[in-house]
């Protein structure tokens, strides 16, 4: 099994025609994502490689069945282009597109967390549940399928992990990129617990960096709710200290942000903590082993 | 010197784009622009300029070094003058002055405020709840970290739906639960409502006033300004554009960010090119477990193409400290033989002869490396692996300081 | 004339303050401070003012009957004049003309326009769904109602979430949904986008454009301008307020508007004031079970103290058709003493001898009853019930026309 | 049993000093409702009658435990009062204003609707469950003790009509006015639903009055998922039809909106409509007797 995309994913490409949506648009559907439409406004009747163009979202889910919509439209578009894609109906939302202010992404947060769709991003590499499907703009060549669900903030990250993982023999369930910025749709507490409700998930790679708490608060939730073992990795140790974000950035996290204090966190929490993306696949291979 | 607001969390936000912290003296003219109370007040960067300033301005006046870090009170970056020759002389004392690394180039006159109380007030955008946080306390003029932590009733704090955003309950329930004084109230609910707006129409991260002071006349100002920059957002706001750009000093820092590239300072000699935070950070740990020192951070960024590359790495040569240069490349939307052509005409253009050590995988990594095999010039060394590659370009640093 | 928006509705919504149409002029005077485009034109009410006014605008001129009612085209009252002089010409024949009941007051003389297309736009709040809902179709010019009945498929919807707003989707969606020429998309994304700003910031309950045409020189342009004011947001709006009170023309009407009381005429003689809009109506519906015919509807309104009564009353006995007046309070947070206060006071203050039904309920109904049976004059007699007290309204009113 | 309010209400009165506030709190108070606090900002510290005032409803909910809230603020003022209860976390708010904008209230009415708060008004009399507790403004006098429930758009029309019941010797489970207005926070359908499920509810009476279409949407729903029998009453037959709102109005809610074409649809579905309120008050005697 694998969460999120898989053989059932119906997937509708919005940006479609631009250089970057095109390009992976077709690397989509050539790994053997079912990649059902585009969109681009007033492209309507064009095709990308086969794939049908829309001039909206609504319409390609009404004419496809679309039930995924991945968005390639640059930041200042893109917002309008989520807003779209959560009015469509579609159940998951996968927003490449790097760059989105964080004020307009606190609004569009606000409004979909009340709903029940799924935001995967934005500023994220996608999703890919090797074998089955691909979303995004991950190097298909480095996942295998498996039964490691690694879930991570940083994409290029992800990528190195999974070479390491390959290079001892471990493929992945899925591999969820959930994105860089202040403000992504899924958290890494909302993506383990998808991980540890799939039954073809044995072990859960966390990639996790410095800044915000997002890695200390996943080490309570792992701790008093995730039963599959969890294996970690955060960069940013060299980091300085640097400047704090005014003092009222401390005050609310109520954590340093550190890559230090986040290792501990973990640690606490019976969470084995890599030094380096080489480290982290032998901790995961020896976490496999002792199953 | 680029600043991004807070040190550890700007290496995540290179990805991005970074959030800059502005001078004082821009917050305080963003502030009047929203109708927050400011004292009347004037930029200058000559102790000439300080005097002239402290004449129109009349009274006292008070000369403030503006520097993008806390603590220059205490360091002598603020003097109370009773004269305009006095704040000349402050002025010559204070421009130029180091305040823990700052050089300070431009000093700030303000008319001398009569303190009655001193509250803090802030609109910071809380990253774990993903929502504007709005703070306040009468035990403004002091550190609130400190406050917070020894104190924490008297720091009042609620958070805000972006959706319906700030209302006037929640400025009467801070007002209330940080105990401002009566007389004081009213000003500074109407602060907060205008404090929040400028939160949200300027697109910030932090807008902060600490102190914010009731004065012996009955009014509320503004007497410091703290207003930390988006820069994701800016190209909606010109006018930011324009004070971001006027806050830049590293000259590497100041190419980077003409050349549209995330680049951050560091101490070390190995310079390093990566693509996307996440690896780059990673990039620099491996450096470091190898024994070697990372002479900053750059993050190409996402879908980087071969003039972006060109870009980055005529910033890290500029940069003399460099010795070795470590590029790690793991592309998704970024393609390795756009990497590798960017490489080849960087060099080209640039005339590099230092050792540069290479790792390519992913998107294009076959055409890439062909690439660097057929056509790079020797000083280019290609290894197969992230650790590998750091630890070569280690070696080679130390090999070139031996 | 008051004119509610809808006849039935209006009824209802006299319990939170009438919605009130405005002019076309003052409509597009409203669209044009929203950057809608509008032809130029000018206001006149008289032949020699419209003469003026061509002659300032130059060039063609359409003359408009300026009513609150649809069908004036066909009933001449919009004219083209090539010259001034036959703008004069139209203006003379068209003022005073009375157009279904509507006296024309005013023309609005504006540049006629080379129509290529005439399109349908408008926001409407739709109390279905609690939500703006925004129409659009290419088939313009004509009854909408009719396209919708006929040829749904030519009309495109779509409702907005208030808290987000209206977004760039949304007009692309409708613009390609109606099936607008390509040529017109772009001006009819933007008219659309500030249509639905003019929307919200005026706290309107419509705004509708119908014809918005494609001119032959390929602009966009609102020929037509409806809007629909919601009362209760009137007082952050004094510019609609201004515009509001020209509109009011029955004297009756004028004088409730002054006095704050919610109040419509109609063609019986049975005078009725009651509280609250539920109770009034039933009060009519009784009125005329029992064979009478009510003069008006008047709500007196939540919490009717004794000078609004008064207030009502004066609005009433302003009504030389009313024979009989039927009082029917059913006191909640209205208090019976003191409409019975009111009563007294009024009666005492006008003098009025006409027989006055009372039927007082609900809260401190035994001294309201009290202070009636003790002092009042001898035209005023209590009932006990609704049904008794409209029945003998009734009676009262035939005797009097007998 | 009743819906809504009973001994169990802890009720917190917004605008609690003011003439109405006062006038009514007390009352609701002397009724045997458990009036536990009143909210006026700046007056924390003062009492009404012996109820504690708080500056804010937030303080008083954590005070005293006030699950209810009943707002008495001034039209310019309520929109913020409403925001304000939301956010203290009471159960129920009641908001007896009257001429809040309807843009206020659209956007009050969304942000409510995707939480699990309930929102009676505005515009309306209150509820009262007679014999347990009164919040609002309703002359208690009218109302009995009984297994009638009772919904209501108009306020007065509900004294009426409730007048007319007692005069039969019934009385109600509970009585709720919902607002005249055109945005109110619960819906015909939504207060039958409740009473349905109310074992001591034996019949609903819908009092309804001409425009929307919140009648003809509640005969549908009765006729497919309501079992208690309910009769009701239509007030506005003698309205004028007058001019449309916009041609825009009719289509949106593809109903007339008359008192007429509500009766008739109610009527198709079963549901006995009375031509005034004392037929109402025979109909449903009549109703009852049948069981």
């Amino acid at each position: 099994m694998s969460i999120l995309v898989d053989k059932n994913t119906k997937l509708v490409v919005q940006g479609i025609t631009g250089r970057e949506g095109a390009f992976h648009a077709t690397r989509n559907k050539a790994y053997g994502t079912n990649v059902v439409a585009g969109v681009t406004p007033g492209k309507a009747g064009q095709d990308v490689e086969g794939i049908p163009v829309f001039n909206t979202v609504r319409d390609a889910v009404e004419e496809t069945g679309a039930n995924t919509a991945m968005v390639f439209v640059p930041p200042r578009f893109a917002t309008d282009a989520l807003y779209e894609a959560i009015e469509s109906g579609v159940d998951l939302i996968i927003c490449i597109t790097e760059g989105i202010p964080a004020h307009d992404m606190m609004q569009v947060y606000t409004h979909l967390r009340r709903g029940n769709q799924t935001l995967i991003g934005p500023n994220c590499p996608g999703i890919i549940s090797p074998g089955r499907a691909s979303v995004g703009i991950m190097p298909t060549q480095v996942f295998n399928p498996g039964r490691v669900g690694l879930v991570s903030r940083s994409g290029t990250l992800t990528y190195q992990i999974s070479k390491e993982l390959a290079a001892l023999g471990i493929g992945q369930s899925s591999v969820v990129g959930i994105g860089g910025d202040p403000v992504v749709g899924s958290s890494f507490i909302d993506i383990v617990t998808r991980f540890d409700a799939d039954p073809e998930t044995d072990l859960i790679v966390m990639v996790g960096e410095i800044g915000g708490n997002e890695e200390e608060k996943a080490a309570e939730f792992i701790a008093a709710n995730v039963s599959t073992p969890v294996v970690s990795y955060i960069a940013g140790f060299q980091a300085p200290p640097g400047k704090q974000m005014g003092h009222a950035g401390a005050i609310i996290t109520g954590s340093s942000g550190t890559a230090q204090g986040k290792k501990e966190a973990l640690e606490a929490k019976g969470v084995r903590v890599g030094t380096n993306p080489t480290e982290v696949a032998e901790l995961a291979q020896q976490a496999l082993a002792a199953q | 010197m680029a600043l991004p607001s807070d040190g550890a969390i700007c290496f995540v936000n290179t990805s991005q784009g970074r959030r800059l912290d502005l001078f004082e003296y821009q917050g305080k003219q963003l502030f009047a622009r929203h109708g927050i109370p400011v004292p009347r007040g004037e930029v200058a960067d000559t102790p000439e300029a300080a005097r002239a300033a402290a004449e129109r301005i009349g009274g006292k006046v008070v000369v403030k070094a503006q520097v993008q870090i806390g603590g220059r009170g205490k360091a002598g970056g603020i003097q109370l003058a009773d004269t305009p020759e006095e704040a000349e002389a402050h002025a010559r004392k204070i421009l130029g002055m180091d305040i823990r690394g700052h050089i300070v180039h431009t000093v700030w006159i303000e008319a001398a405020s009569e303190i009655a109380k001193e509250y803090y007030a802030s609109v910071t955008f809380d990253r774990g709840e993903k929502k504007p946080l709005v703070m306040l306390s009468a035990a403004g003029g002091m550190d609130i970290e400190e406050v917070a932590r020894t104190r924490p009733e008297a720091l009042a704090t609620v958070h805000i739906d972006p959706l319906t955003g700030f209302q006037a309950h929640h400025a009467r329930w801070l007002v209330y639960h940080a105990a401002i004084d009566q007389g004081a109230q009213q000003g500074v609910v109407k602060i907060l409502q205008q404090l929040y707006q400028a939160f949200t129409e300027l697109d910030t991260m932090l807008v902060e006033i600490n102190p914010l002071i009731w004065t012996a006349s009955g009014d509320v100002v503004a007497l410091d300004a703290k207003v930390t920059i988006d820069n994701n957002a800016l190209y909606r706001h010109p006018e930011l554009l324009e004070m971001q750009q006027s806050v830049t000093e590293d000259p590497q820092e100041r190419l980077a960010q003409e050349k549209g590239v995330t680049y951050v300072k560091l101490d070390g000699d190995v310079g390093i090119l990566g693509n996307g935070a996440g690896l780059v950070m990673s990039t620099l740990d491996v450096v470091a477990l190898a024994g070697g020192r990372p002479a900053n951070f750059l993050d190409a960024g996402g879908g980087s193409k071969a003039d972006e590359v060109v870009a980055a790495l005529e910033v890290l040569l500029s940069d003399p400290k460099v010795k070795v240069l470590l590029v790690n490349i793991f592309g998704g939307i970024t393609r390795c033989d756009e990497v590798a052509t960017g490489l080849l005409t960087a060099l080209d253009k640039l005339g590099a002869t230092l050792p540069i050590v290479v790792r390519l995988d992913g998107t294009n990594e076959d055409e890439g490396r062909r690439i660097i095999a057929e056509q790079a010039p020797a000083n280019v060394v290609v290894e197969a692996t992230m650790l590998s590659a750091a630890k070569r370009a280690v070696e080679l640093a130390q090999g070139v300081e031996a």
